[in-house]
């Protein structure tokens, strides 16, 4: 079965760790700027946000990616970047609705999540399991869409 | 005598404070089985080990002393003591 | 059914993939004056650069069309369409019949009316065959002029300029790309190219002339200056493709009229890409945009229908990223104001003085934004902004305090549901 | 350099001039960083006697070399330099996103020396600093000042500044970053006042780089584990926070009410953490790299109290409630979001104002001296004492000095609650002997963070000691100073302490820095930072009869509760704690232990 990263952003307290041990992971340093997760945090709304790649279903990146470098993972199914391809065009930074690709000015390159290969670093350090690795059929899951959906008729009612 | 729960005692006794008379509890051993019986197995976990030892990691002040330079489990009780039990916390 | 692709570019092959997930049996053909399987244009500054390999421009692998079962005729064009008896003439004498057809044959550049501009050594990128040439012309030549001020040319520029070239980039606008950007935004497009080395950019003046014994050797601008020089690159725009469809009854304006299934006004037959009049969505009309990501999008859309399978094409916002040297512009939508809009400009005292955004608003949506530096992060969540038509009075404040990032939506989103709940 | 960047700052105000300089390896393997390395620049640069609020003073900004790591809880630095409240050392600890900030702009410390004549702050990003004008800032409250120095930088850019307080040199005003972060005690932010610095804003992409990053990754993960099992880091403090403490601490009747007049507050359960979580608190925040999160971003919704921002933390809840008589959680927060609007260390604000209230009832500061009432229990005069303090209206310029020069200004300087004329915090030393010796050799004062024997002696852990008794105190008062001053100057959180030791700390400092360091070396270097911090106070002039108590302590027996008829036996504490330092009996480091500690000159 397919696994999923789920955040629940209201489990997050802002501790940004997983931007360090990601950071460590992918650039060999600390540094929250190389991370491919980042906490968006509001202090003043007290509303904390980790944001990383949706993996989506049909990403807009690898569609406008004009050198062929995004592609889905076979095991994983992530979406990822192969580095050897990236010319650093930032199309897919202009395509991505989250934002959740970054760019890496050392290597001229963006850079993005890539589930770790299976095992999410940020998982396994997250102090409050705001962020989790699940299947895709977890009930968490179904229950993160549904108030999602939730989310989106509220947006809409309040638009009419 | 008076009997309070803090933290997550509390939460677990679903109430902060409780009279038990001491002829039904005259040692903190007794009281601890006794609210144990009362309040079920959520605060009993709490309060005692899987060997009915009281657990170590809890501090429990008998008018403020902490039983530990008192008797420990076999601390006398007396009507107009106050017991209380504190769950591990800390802060500064 | 009998599919034929008149073109092997993002959006033919888009269509391709499209038209085979749905119909697995029909009979394709892909036609295209190139001999190359399908490739990245994009890439081909990078490798006169040297930037990028020769194998890695292609996007497919050598079977990609076996594996599709699409037959391939390339090197041959379009002549002739003939929408009564559902065929199309190859420039090779092939006469292919459809019943579904896609015209995705691009763009050419175009050609200024300029004295000398025949002579050898004055080149155009458009394909794979330009940029050898050019490549080739690089190994003798010391200095270059590129004719154009847009992402062609100053991309070509820097491919120039990395194969150790003097380069000199003469632009008849006062401003860089001034297809994409706005006057305001001159100054900080400017700063970007500002300060390469062998970079010599020459504005507000025209080429009149250019020069030589049997090849190029100089050219002379409108300022009466006179400059030396191997090789001229001329990038001044595309054009859309539409000899063939001339006497077809297909309408077209600037490009391909298509309705939101990419079809023309020719049943049966569609369109997509560079030559297409698309739905701009930061426009409200159709327009053409000459765009990487048009052309998958529509040829997706227009593979879909042509298979039987129905689905519209929302329409697309303008989306330009030009690099150089490790700066970066993003425009995105409408980046002029019209009247009624309003504009603001970010510029912050921030650590990297290249860092510039400028966000144009109409009404409560935002329409357009022009984005350098490390506002680019930014572009995909505004870009995602303009194409949903979102609101964005309640969060106007946060865009305007560089706070451009998709949780700043969801916390407003999640503000709303508290106040709906409430 | 792995852990440190190896770079300092150094600015200098009176010459507008910034430099870079190398951080010396061998002071960063002694002194490691954050407290101990600003310590050891203080005493290595400082003229003696020099006036703390004058232009000859330095301020020190510094990160340790865990700072800005996965390190648990490793988001922190100090501020040191010499306290216009003690004429002392001063090393104040901060937490939030500003200090690993500054780590990633590139720098272990900052050095601030001279003064500029006129309002300033320094923008340091990526290895670069400049200075600044904030003439349009001086004025302006925390909040405001962040906010509006980050829109004129970045914005990702961190802030550390002074409020209203800081600018008129109100001796504890404190250096507030992030908004509601505070390096709280021993005025450090009049220092920053008295150099006409605002603040200090950072912004950075650099790395910070660990030597065995497979190792050290393995030394997080072992850490976060054990801070996972305890249920004092796992849920005490991030369900209530430090406010916890408010009941257990009245328990034992060591919780100093109306100025230490006893020790047991009967409206403590009105301001406990339990009704803190239950009425105002948001929700938790974490500093950065916390598994903890016991930070309290809380809001009072409606009425006269009306605000929102970051605690109150349980020292406050005890400053600004229980010292004053107070029973109102909601002016008591209100009061709270003033001290981290204005930069005011809430320690001491609300024990000065306790101190005034008692010199005020027992007729000492006379009625005309003062334009509010200041009498025990009156919530609002604690709220507007406290804003009156921060602009120095009124009453506030005579509270502006702290406790113990205002009661000395009114003939009775026995009823400040302080030592080395620092205030007090929340811990009655009759009912907690161990912490009455840490307050009275506390190199910055009165305080609790130094050596926190209040674990052992009230939470038991590591284990439990009895709170009453003065024996084996001296050695535990020991040992708590000088772990603390490890943990303090790697740049943890001295709450990790709770879960870890110093082996888990010594754990992490050497994967991260590549330096062996066996536990023994690195609580060494804890006492090393000590007994240089000792030095540099006896430079100054600090004698015996300093590390001392208010003699009400001493000599007025607990009046009630479980603590009822005792005192602090402070001269044979005091005695077995010199002993046990190695220092002489006039409280002066043995040459012996000088050269135990590479400290001999």
């Amino acid at each position: 079965m397919e696994k999923v990263l789920l955040v629940e952003h209201e489990k997050c307290t802002a501790c940004r760790i997983c931007e360090l041990v990601c950071s460590a992971k992918h650039a060999g340093s600390f540094n929250p700027a190389k991370a491919r997760i980042t906490v968006a945090a509001f202090l003043e709304d007290n509303f904390f946000f980790p944001l990383t790649c949706q993996h989506c279903e049909e990403p807009l990146c690898q569609d406008v990616c004009p050198t062929g470098a995004i592609s889905r993972h076979p095991e994983t199914a992530a979406v990822v970047i192969d580095d050897a391809k990236c010319i650093g065009c930032r199309m897919c930074q202009a395509a991505c609705p989250f934002g959740a690709i970054a760019y890496s000015p050392s290597e001229d390159k963006v850079v993005k999540c890539d589930l770790c290969g299976g095992e999410p670093e940020c998982v396994l350090f997250c102090p409050w399991d705001a962020i989790k690795y699940v299947k895709a059929d977890d009930a968490a899951l179904r229950r993160r869409k549904a108030v999602g959906e939730k989310l989106r008729k509220a947006l809409q009612e309040v638009k009419l | 005598m008076r009997v309070r729960f803090f933290f997550f005692l509390k939460d677990a006794a679903g109430q902060d404070e409780v009279t038990i008379p001491a002829e039904s509890a005259p040692d903190l051993r007794t009281l601890v089985r006794v609210l144990a019986g009362r309040f079920g197995e959520r605060l009993a976990r709490q309060l005692v080990t899987a060997d009915g030892e009281i657990r170590s990691d809890i501090n429990i002040l008998v008018n403020g002393r902490n039983v530990q330079f008192l008797s420990g489990a076999d601390t006398r009780l007396k009507d107009e003591d106050t017991v209380s039990f504190l769950s591990a916390v800390a802060g500064g | 059914m009998k599919y034929v692709i008149l073109g092997n570019g993002p959006a033919g092959v888009s269509a391709l993939k499209a038209i085979r997930e749905v119909d697995q049996a029909g009979d394709i053909t892909v036609v295209s004056p190139e001999t190359w399987r399908y490739y990245s244009k994009i890439l081909l500054t990078h490798w006169i650069a040297g930037k990028v390999r020769f194998p890695d421009l292609f996007l497919v692998d050598e079977d990609f069309y076996e594996m599709n079962g699409a037959k391939t005729v390339f090197g041959a064009a379009a002549t002739r369409i003939d929408p009564a008896r559902k065929a199309v003439e190859l420039s090779n004498r092939q006469r292919l019949g459809y019943d579904r057809l896609l015209l995705a044959m691009g763009s050419s550049p175009q050609v200024p009316d300029v004295r000398g501009i025949r002579l050898p050594g004055v080149h155009y990128l458009r394909t794979f065959d330009d940029a050898e040439r050019i490549a080739q012309a690089t190994s003798s030549a010391r200095r270059a002029v590129v004719i154009g001020g847009g992402l062609v040319s100053l991309k070509t520029a820097e491919g120039l300029l990395a194969r150790g070239l003097e380069v000199w980039v003469v632009v008849s606008s006062g401003r860089l790309l001034s297809q994409i950007t706005a006057p305001e935004d001159a100054a900080a497009v400017l700063r970007i190219f500002k300060e390469a080395p062998g970079l010599h950019i020459l504005l507000n003046c025209d080429v009149t002339r250019v020069e030589g014994r049997g090849r190029v050797e100089r050219v002379l601008l409108s300022t009466g200056q006179r400059i030396e020089c191997d090789i001229v690159v001329v990038g001044k725009g595309v054009t859309p493709n539409l000899l063939c469809t001339r006497g077809t009854g297909i309408a077209t304006g600037r490009g391909v009229i298509v309705n939101d299934r990419m079809e023309t006004s020719v049943p049966g037959i569609y369109a997509a890409g560079d030559l297409a009049e698309g739905f701009d969505i930061a426009r409200g009309s159709a327009a053409v945009n000459a765009l990487w990501s048009s052309a998958v999008w529509q040829g997706r859309v227009a593979g879909y229908n042509m298979a039987g399978r129905d689905v519209t094409y929302a329409g697309d916002v303008a989306m330009n990223s030009v690099t150089f040297r490790g700066g970066c512009i993003v425009a995105l939508g409408k980046t002029r104001p019209a009247d009624g809009d309003e504009v603001y400009t970010l510029t912050t005292r921030r650590s990297d003085d290249s860092d510039y955004a400028r966000l144009v608003f109409r009404g409560s949506r935002l329409a357009g934004a022009v984005l350098i530096g490390r506002a680019v992060e930014t572009a995909g969540v505004l870009r995602s902004l303009i194409a949903r038509r979102s609101d964005v009075a309640r969060i106007k404040g946060d865009l305007l305090r560089g706070r451009m990032s998709y949780p700043c939506m969801v916390k407003d989103v999640a503000g709303l549901c508290a106040l709906v709940a409430s | 350099m792995y852990g440190w960047t190896g770079k300092i700052l150094r600015v200098n105000l009176s010459a507008r001039s910034v430099s870079v300089e190398g951080l010396c390896p061998e002071i960063a393997e002694n002194y490691l960083g954050a407290r101990g390395l600003g310590t050891k620049i203080l005493y290595d640069e400082l003229k003696p006697g020099v006036d703390p609020l004058g232009p000859d003073n330095k301020i020190i900004f510094a990160t340790g070399p865990l700072t800005g790591t996965a390190a648990t809880s490793a988001g922190r630095y100090n501020v040191v330099t010499k306290s216009p409240l003690t004429g002392f050392i001063a090393a104040s600890n901060s937490g939030g996103y500003f200090p690993a900030e500054l780590k990633y702009a590139g720098f272990d410390a900052i050095i601030v020396e001279g003064a500029a004549d006129e309002p300033v702050y320094i923008w340091v990003h990526n290895g670069k600093a400049e200075i600044r004008p904030a003439k349009h800032v001086w004025g302006k409250n925390t909040a405001e000042t962040t906010d509006i120095l980050v829109a004129e930088t970045d914005p990702d850019a961190k802030v550390a500044c002074i409020g209203p307080a800081g600018e008129k040199l109100v001796l504890f005003a404190c250096v507030v970053n992030d908004k509601g972060r505070a390096a709280g005690r021993s005025g450090v932010g009049a220092v920053m006042g008295s150099k006409n610095l605002k603040a200090i804003v950072v912004r950075g992409t650099g790395d910070v780089k660990v030597a065995d990053p497979a190792k050290f990754r393995e030394a997080v993960l072992a850490a976060f584990k054990k801070i996972k099992e305890s249920p004092v880091t796992s849920q005490g403090l991030p369900t209530y926070g430090t406010a916890v403490l408010v009941n257990v601490i009245n328990q034992h009747g060591a919780f100093p009410t109306r100025n230490f007049q006893t020790g047991v507050f009967e409206g403590a359960e009105k301001i406990s953490g339990e009704t803190l979580a239950a009425t105002l608190l948001v929700r938790k925040r974490a500093c950065f790299g916390c598994p903890i999160a016991c930070g309290r971003p809380s809001a009072v919704r409606s009425g006269k109290y009306k605000g929102e921002g970051e605690g109150p933390e349980y020292e406050t809840i005890w400053a600004l409630g229980a010292a004053c008589g107070v029973d109102n959680l909601e002016a008591v927060t209100k009061a709270n979001y003033l001290c981290n609007e204005l930069g005011l260390d809430p320690i001491s604000m609300g024990s000065t104002i306790a101190c005034a209230m008692e010199l005020y009832e027992k007729g000492y500061l006379p009625k005309s001296a003062t334009d509010i009432p200041l009498r025990f229990g009156d919530a609002d005069a604690v709220v507007e004492a406290t804003r009156k303090t921060g602009y120095r209206e009124g009453v506030g310029d005579l509270l502006a000095k702290g406790s113990y020069r205002l009661a000395a200004e009114f003939g009775h300087p026995e009823l400040s609650m302080s030592a080395k004329k620092q205030e007090y915090p929340a811990y009655d030393p009759r009912g907690v002997k161990g912490i009455g010796l840490n307050y009275a050799t506390s190199n910055r004062g009165g305080c609790h963070v130094r050596g926190y024997t209040i674990s052992p002696e009230i939470l038991g852990v590591p284990e439990k000691i009895d709170p009453l008794s003065k024996d084996g105190k001296a050695a535990w008062v020991k040992a708590f100073q000088d772990v603390t001053a490890l943990v303090d100057s790697v740049g943890m959180c001295l709450f990790t302490t709770f879960a870890l030791g110093a082996p888990d700390v010594a754990s992490l400092l050497e994967p991260a820095t590549g330096i062996p360091f066996p536990t023994e070396k690195a609580v060494l270097a804890g006492e090393r930072i000590w007994n240089l911090e000792r030095l540099f106070n006896l430079r100054e002039g600090l004698t015996k009869a300093d590390d001392a108590l208010a003699p009400r302590l001493l000599t007025e027996p607990m009046p009630e509760g479980p603590a009822a008829g005792q005192v602090v036996e402070l001269a044979e504490m005091l005695a077995d704690y010199y002993a046990a330092r190695g220092w002489s009996e006039d409280g002066k480091p043995s040459a012996e232990t000088l050269e135990r500690l590479g400290l001999a000159v």
